[in-house]
């Protein structure tokens, strides 16, 4: 009964989307000559928030009645709605256009039903599953959607090898049977209580194909399903040839979408995604109000547009700002093929060696959440692990020359509250209050312990205070990392200063995006400042998350991770963990069994250090209130507020215009 | 006087004052010539003499660094004298191939090389006759064939004619307009002795029609035997002594006169030639007195100390020497 | 005549190399500029040993601090101080951009006197494999070596790098040359007159060939320098190594511009500004003093003004 | 016919060694690099939704064969031929299943358009400024022109591009950050006017790096042109300065020149990489700069290919051409 895996899952970051060029866009100050001039505009700000009459838009729609989106990046191709292709991904266009069974609200962790009805219901033996659609849903032109379509879907995805999803469903579904207009039977090769979990959108789960439209398609690998015919509340209406935006209107039979029904509230008339490029553009667009919400900023700019413009507003109103609560996690990750890494005690030396605090305020900003678990704290999960495992934390015990020491360090939140009220930002001292912002705990800062750790297995300092491996040559560490990740990227830095001062020679490693990736997948590189979680999806169970990891899907040096499906790019193998995996495999996530095993497989994880996890994700998803509010915000967080994500539609649903 | 031009005390020198070096070659010292009307006017002299220069001068084709210390050039046009040095430019435009025109040296690289010889007459003629390309062309081939030249050449292109052939197009280029003055710089060196006898027949030819006046420079005086009527010889910058032909050939006085003709080979005489000792000196430091002194044979010592003034020793021969002029007169 | 006025090459090169640098002071201002602006780059580039920091050293200093009399071009968001960097980032450069010309100008020397001497079928077949390198573009290449190399791209190896890709388009400018000196008549009577080859080629040659691999040299040179700045600023170089490019870029990636810290950015573009102009400056009056013809036409045009 | 076999075949072939030896150098250097496309695609498919370790298995020979990438390289680039002949350079990686082709049409028109103007006109420009600088040396505008581009021309392309974006579309917002055009497409008067808008930056960046070279390459070769033996004749002869600008100055010094013209328009079809990045511009260096950093191997081959063809078909066309423009070159 395998079951759909996601194991850490890199997340759609801004790199994934922003090209390198664009990134930098590229802004530079000119000879000497003109230096003068600048530097007599240089106390002002150039750009002046001007009224509510912003920049004209591309397309001529009346402005009141259009929501302005970060389209993220440029399209390279703009007449292809085929997204199960395997293309770059179009974030800001499948929760407009398409649609699926169901979602989990990342922020609250609720279960949404759209084109179902309600919850898929299970034989005994998870050997089939029954799914109920909703009725009264139509496609954007008008023909119902029924079971065929659902039906239709998955048959034409097993029968096209290379789409998304489809060797999934020939690995899993033996058979689907039609019983009426709203019921559709899967019946499975093997158990597997998480089979829904495809249908279940956290990112994304699988679009439904409009059966009248693709059963024409000669192939429909290459079939450019454009205009594609819609399940979403909005129609797809113009683009610009050179990608630069898309224009969507609102179906006048809006209620007959799944939107709609769940929203209850018929949003913006017409939707514009715009590509604004890096940054420093998105900046000048939002304060001439020419932008109503985009994906993320670097600190500085985010702080730039927040201090000139007054209707903008991320998360939270004050300190710390960013929306935290992305299931993603950043983590150190060591190459466990590679002395020393694979010893567990100098993985918790290099632990213990870093000064959490520092890192997450000097190099973060102090905006993010930190976590001892490869899960983050966020609401839907720290209730299930980083509370109720809190205890366990304090007593766990590392043995260090006979004695055991206790490295968790409980008090991390206060210090970077107190770090806070230094830098003027007003921050609560409730623990619950401080939890929230900064996490629970992390390990403790102690390089003492660190190096009894190390001299213990066989280093040694030399005269300059240099750490020597046990075979006497100097201690040389290269951490690898990508630029345009800009957290993991001053993470990087961060560590390489800390355990330079520790006595290590440590070299960062800057590379481009690809070639990142591809030294992870062949596991070329001692440690790599990178991110990922055990938690996909909103809820407690984490087979998604911890199933790559089993010692099955094991890729050898120089084999690539993907060939395997797997994310274990560390190359850790861990019996323990595999026989927590299998016993999982069997539990359907409802019970509680499932949670219980979950948070055995997440102390096997911490108590062998198998990752390094510091800080969750954040992103300064800005909103300008000029034209549209209603997004949700820190105080009235009723959902996730990530548009790019196929769930973040009802979050566009609800927008209101501004008075 | 039936004068066509004239250099009175004409002194021109090249003046260089550039990355710190200060040097100026006196190339024409205070030289005095009368051409007159109808006649080949030879200036004589070996190389780096400032034969050149003062045919430059002459021509009124006065470029940095070359610059006019003092005297005057004027030409005679229908009983008027115009001061050459001080027109203005666009006057001295007009007079050129109207009034006086210019075989250059080493004419053999003059042609725009990229154009045919049809369209380089056109820029010539047209430049100073109101005529469209038909005439113009037309004009040139009844100009080339009338002396003898094959007028498939004003289709061709300069490197696809001989030396000797474009070196009398040229001199057609220059003599296309008839203009009363014609001054030729080196128009027979390196060239073969026999296209030396067709640029010269061309010559004669030319002036004779033309009824102007051919101011000749060459160091060749065997071209100065057969085609100058007067010639003047040049030293160091200076004249030494002027006279016409037979004059000049049967009764030199000067004693570089006298050398330059004991060196011209003659068919019947064996005798060995004998070079002068010594070479022609630099013209930014010529040496005090007469500039010939360091080389003379019957140098005196008034030689040294100052320059012989020109004296008029026959109708038409002067001659600039104390032997002559008798200056001390301590030596024969 | 003309030969007699200019003053000789050899007249020249007996004056002490002092006398002509005053010379060139006194008379053509391009070379003073162009000097005062290299004393100024030379100067940097020698500061760099007395930096208190060591360059890939991060909050030493106190960050984003306008330049003040303690730190005379500011301080970084990395707390590094922005003068000291900078000494670092000249110096960086100018190492790249040198060792790329020589390793490019020797490469594009040596195979282009090499077809041109050699000739025949040998010739036509390297030279066809030359133009097939000339028609590749270039900066596509470069971006794309780069790219894969980028983490281990030490100072050496960008040079390497910039070098092989700047040899194809010189080397067909020597071998022409070399034609056109093997025509010369002077080759043909040196030959005659029993010079061995190689002794045609040093005495008679290179004599004309220096003052075009020099002039050559400092198109070779500008291009370094751009590429080293362009490829920096896409951030496809080792980004640890301070250079004028990765300054621009460490400027950009923490929005210098945005969030008012100009002075981050000016210096680098400042600095690869002066630096490029005074160099050309320099070098273009310094050719045109050696090379006897142009040297002519300065003196014809000095003498009319 | 001789001509043909002796001279016109040779250089045909040469052009087909120089085209297949380019394709083969962009067909193999991507190949080199260690990221495998289709493990970066898995990567972001598996970053978006649920796929079954055990499943990935088939889903990677599905997308590899997909995209033809399998086989050996060998395989592929006998593969990559064939289709080539048939004028499919197959499916972009990066956004698959359109046709490389269909991208790069899409984005030329964008690089035509802005290379092609500001080639020509810089080329234009320098060319006669250039001359008439050299002609004109001590005139002041001359001087400051001469300066101004000596200026120009060695600052590193990037920066002037970079410092561009800031003053004039940061500091003093005149023109866009970002993009082509804005507005529906279409032969409209607005959308037209925002190309223009769009365009004018890279645009002018492009002039003045361009027309600073073009200046600087006429102005040295025009001065050497003025101080050669027929500008002096002609000057000497009185032709009007108009008529020996264009008919001596100009045409001597215009083969280089076209032959630098003719390669740099051969070259368009590299597209303006930096201009394009610097500013965002939807050309085709732009495409081909994602396409190097996503190791798109199709889209990289596509647009190279355009280029190698286009600088090949280029330099083929000026060896044809030279003999119209230089006499001297004519193959008999």
């Amino acid at each position: 009964m395998s079951e759909p895996r996601d194991g850490i899952r890199p997340g759609l970051t801004r790199r994934d989307f922003v090209g390198r060029g664009v990134a930098l866009g590229g802004l530079l100050i000119p000879g000497t000559s003109l230096a003068a001039f600048l530097s007599a505009c240089e106390s002002g700000h150039p750009v002046q928030e001007t009224a509510r009459t912003s920049a004209q838009l591309p397309v001529n729609v009346p402005r009141d009645k259009t929501l302005v989106i970060d389209q993220i990046f440029r399209y390279s191709v703009t007449k292809n709605f085929n997204m199960y292709s395997p293309t770059t991904p179009s974030p800001t266009r499948h929760g407009l256009v398409m649609d699926t069974l169901w979602y989990i609200d990342q922020q609250t962790g609720q279960w949404i039903n759209a084109l179902a009805s309600d919850k898929p219901a299970y034989n005994a033996d998870f050997t089939q599953m029954t799914v109920t659609l909703r009725s009264g849903v139509a496609w954007s032109d008008g023909v119902p959607f029924s079971a065929d379509d659902l039906a239709f879907t998955v048959q034409t995805l097993m029968a096209s090898p290379g789409l998304i999803w489809s060797s999934d469903m020939q690995v899993n579904v033996k058979g689907i049977a039609k019983q009426d207009e709203r019921t559709v039977v899967f019946t499975l090769k093997k158990p597997n209580p998480r089979f829904h979990l495809y249908f279940t959108s956290a990112y994304n789960a699988m679009y439904m194909m409009a059966k009248h439209v693709w059963e024409k398609a000669a192939d429909p690998r290459t079939f450019p399903n454009f205009p594609p015919v819609s399940l979403g509340a909005y129609t797809f209406q113009d683009v610009d040839p050179n990608g630069y935006w898309e224009l969507y209107k609102r179906r006048d039979d809006w209620q007959k979408t799944t939107a709609g029904m769940v929203a209850q509230n018929p949003g913006p008339d017409y939707v514009l995604t715009l590509f604004y490029g890096d940054d420093q553009h998105k900046v000048i667009a939002m304060k001439q109000h020419a932008l109503d919400v985009l994906i993320d900023l670097n600190t500085e700019a985010f702080q730039t547009l927040r201090k000139g413009t007054s209707s903008v507003s991320s998360w939270y109103n004050d300190f710390p700002w960013a929306y935290p609560n992305e299931l993603n996690v950043r983590f150190f990750g060591f190459n466990q093929t590679r002395a020393p890494y694979d010893n567990r005690d100098v993985r918790w030396a290099l632990a213990l060696a870093l000064d959490l605090v520092s890192l997450q305020t000097n190099y973060e900003g102090g905006v993010t959440r930190v976590t001892p678990f490869q899960v983050p704290a966020v609401p839907s999960l720290i209730g299930k692990y980083h509370l109720p495992l809190e205890s366990w934390l304090q007593q766990l015990s590392i043995d260090v020359d006979g004695q055991a020491y206790k490295p968790y360090d409980a008090d991390v939140p206060k210090r970077i509250g107190s770090w806070a009220k230094a830098s003027g930002h007003n921050v609560s001292d409730s623990i619950s209050q401080l939890h929230q912002l900064f996490g629970i705990g992390w390990w403790k800062h102690a390089p003492d312990m660190a190096t009894k750790l190390l001299t213990k297995n066989g280093f040694k300092k030399d005269g300059s205070g240099k750490w020597q491996l046990p075979d006497g040559k100097p201690w040389a560490m290269t951490i690898i990392a990508a630029p345009d990740e800009a957290d993991a990227y001053r993470l990087a830095l961060g560590a390489q200063d800390q355990w330079k001062k520790f006595g290590i020679d440590v070299t960062v490693q800057s590379l481009e995006r690809d070639p990142f990736n591809q030294r992870q997948y062949v596991g070329d590189f001692d440690v790599t400042s990178t991110w990922g979680a055990l938690a996909p999806t909103a809820i407690a169970d984490l087979w998604q998350g911890l199933n790559p990891f089993h010692s099955r899907y094991f890729a050898p040096i120089g084999q690539s991770t993907q060939a395997q499906g797997s994310n274990n790019w560390m190359r850790f193998r861990s019996p323990e963990l595999d026989r927590v995996i299998d016993q999982l495999t069997g539990t359907s996530p409802d019970n509680a069994a499932a949670l219980d095993l979950s948070q055995q497989a997440v102390k096997i994880w911490t108590e062998q250090m198998l990752t390094l996890p510091t800080v969750s994700f954040k992103k300064f998803v800005t909103t300008d209130s000029t034209w549209w509010t209603g997004w949700p915000k820190s105080d009235h967080a009723d959902r996730q507020p990530l548009y790019w994500f196929m769930g973040g539609r009802f979050a566009v649903q609800k927008v209101v215009p501004a008075k | 006087m039936n004068l066509v031009a004239e250099a009175t005390d004409l002194t021109a020198h090249y003046i260089v004052d550039a990355y710190g070096q200060k040097r100026t070659v006196r190339a024409v010292d205070g030289v005095s010539l009368a051409i007159r009307r109808d006649e080949v006017f030879g200036i004589a002299g070996e190389s780096g003499c400032g034969k050149s220069t003062l045919l430059k001068a002459l021509l009124g084709a006065i470029t940095p660094p070359l610059t006019v210390r003092g005297g005057s050039v004027s030409y005679y046009v229908d009983r008027q004298r115009m001061d050459v040095l001080r027109m203005p430019e666009e006057d001295l435009r007009a007079l050129r191939w109207r009034v006086v025109s210019y075989v250059p040296q080493g004419s053999m690289h003059v042609l725009n090389p990229v154009r045919r010889i049809r369209s380089t007459f056109r820029d010539f003629v047209q430049a100073h006759r109101q005529v469209g390309d038909r005439e113009s062309d037309e004009m040139a081939r009844r100009y080339l064939d009338g002396l003898g030249l094959p007028p498939k050449v004003l289709d061709s292109y300069p490197h696809q004619l001989s030396g000797g052939m474009r070196q009398r197009v040229t001199i057609a280029l220059a003599t296309i307009l008839a203009p009363p003055l014609v001054l030729a710089d080196e128009p027979t060196t390196a060239l073969d002795v026999v296209m030396q006898r067709a640029v010269i027949g061309m010559l004669e030819q030319t002036r004779r029609e033309a009824g102007g006046t051919l101011v000749l420079v060459t160091h060749d005086l065997g071209v100065h035997a057969h085609l100058a009527h007067r010639v003047a010889v040049l030293y160091a910058g200076q004249v030494v002594e002027e006279a016409d032909a037979n004059t000049l050939f049967e009764r030199p006085l000067h004693p570089y006169t006298k050398h330059l003709i004991q060196s011209l080979p003659r068919i019947d005489d064996r005798a060995r030639r004998v070079g002068i000792p010594g070479q022609p000196p630099a013209l930014d430091a010529p040496p005090p007195g007469c500039r010939f002194h360091p080389r003379c044979p019957h140098a005196m010592a008034i030689c040294r100390a100052e320059q012989p003034p020109m004296e008029t020793v026959g109708p038409d021969h002067r001659v600039a020497c104390f032997l002559v002029s008798g200056g001390a007169g301590d030596g024969g | 005549m003309a030969q007699a006025i200019v003053p000789a090459p050899a007249a020249g090169r007996q004056r002490a190399a002092g006398a002509v640098v005053t010379d060139l002071v006194r008379f053509s201002p391009a070379f003073t500029v162009g000097a005062v602006l290299l004393l100024i780059t030379l100067a940097f580039t020698l500061l760099s040993v007395l930096s208190p920091y060591d360059p890939t050293d991060r909050h030493v200093v106190p960050a984003d601090l306008a330049p003040s009399l303690a730190h005379p071009l500011g301080t970084t968001s990395l707390g590094q101080d922005l003068f000291w960097i900078m000494t670092f980032a000249v110096r960086n450069s100018l190492i790249v951009a040198g060792l790329a010309v020589v390793i490019g100008r020797s490469i594009a020397v040596v195979l282009g006197s090499f077809l041109g001497y050699t000739g025949g079928t040998v010739d036509r077949a390297l030279s066809s494999v030359t133009d097939s390198f000339i028609v590749i573009p270039r900066l596509p290449l470069l971006i794309l070596i780069a790219a894969i190399l980028k983490g281990t791209l030490s100072l050496p190896a960008l040079a390497l790098l910039i070098g092989l890709l700047d040899w194809a388009w010189p080397s067909k400018r020597y071998r022409a040359q070399v034609l056109t000196l093997r025509e010369e008549t002077f080759t043909q009577t040196a030959a005659f007159s029993g010079m061995r080859p190689l002794t045609v080629i040093l005495r008679e040659h290179v004599p004309f060939l220096v003052p075009f691999i020099l002039a050559d040299a400092i198109t070779g040179f500008l291009y370094a320098i751009g590429m080293e700045i362009t490829l920096s600023i896409l951030g496809l170089t080792d980004l640890a190594v301070p250079t004028l490019g990765t300054t621009i870029y460490w400027a950009n990636y923490y929005q210098a511009l945005l969030s008012g810290k100009l002075w981050w950015l000016i210096a680098p573009v400042a600095a690869s500004i002066l630096m490029v102009v005074g160099f050309y400056q320099l070098s273009t009056s310094l050719s045109q003093y050696l090379d006897p013809r142009t040297r002519a036409r300065a003196l014809a045009r000095r003498a009319a003004t | 016919m001789r001509l043909l076999v002796s001279y016109v075949f040779p250089r045909l072939l040469q052009w087909a060694v120089v085209i297949v030896v380019g394709v083969t150098v962009a067909f193999a250097v991507p190949r080199l690099s260690p990221t495998q496309p289709v493990d970066q695609m898995l990567g972001r498919m598996s970053g978006m939704t649920a796929t079954d370790p055990a499943a990935v298995a088939s889903l990677r020979s599905a997308i590899i064969a997909m995209y033809g990438l399998q086989g050996t390289p060998l395989e592929q680039y006998g593969r990559f031929w064939q289709h080539l002949l048939r004028g499919d350079l197959g499916p972009s990686l990066t956004a698959f299943p359109t046709p490389v082709t269909e991208m790069i049409w899409q984005a030329l028109p964008w690089t035509i358009g802005l290379l092609g103007i500001s080639t020509i006109l810089s080329w234009l420009l320098g060319l006669a400024l250039g001359t008439l600088s050299a002609y004109r040396p001590h005139a002041l505008w001359s001087r400051l022109l001469a300066n101004g581009m000596v200026t120009i021309y060695p600052i590193p392309y990037f920066i002037l591009a970079l410092v561009l974006v800031l003053v004039f579309a940061y500091y003093v917002p005149l023109f866009p950050l970002v993009g082509g055009a804005s507005g529906p497409p279409g032969l409209s008067l607005d959308y037209l006017g925002s190309i223009v808008w769009h365009a004018f930056l890279p645009a002018l960046s492009l002039v003045l790096v361009l027309t600073a070279f073009r200046f600087l390459v006429a102005r040295a070769l025009a001065s050497g042109v003025l101080s050669s033996d027929a500008v002096t004749f002609a000057e000497t002869a009185g032709i009007p300065r108009r008529r020996i600008v264009s008919r001596y100055v100009m045409r001597n010094s215009m083969l280089p020149q076209i032959t630098d013209l003719g390669l740099q328009i051969g070259a368009m079809f590299e597209g303006a990489l930096i201009t394009e990045v610097a500013f965002s511009y939807p050309g085709i260096g732009y495409r081909l700069f994602t396409a190097i950093l996503q190791s798109d191997y199709n889209l990289i081959l596509g647009v190279t290919l355009f280029s190698v063809v286009g600088i090949a078909t280029a330099a083929l066309l000026i060896d044809f051409a030279y003999p119209l423009f230089d006499p001297r070159v004519r193959y008999q």
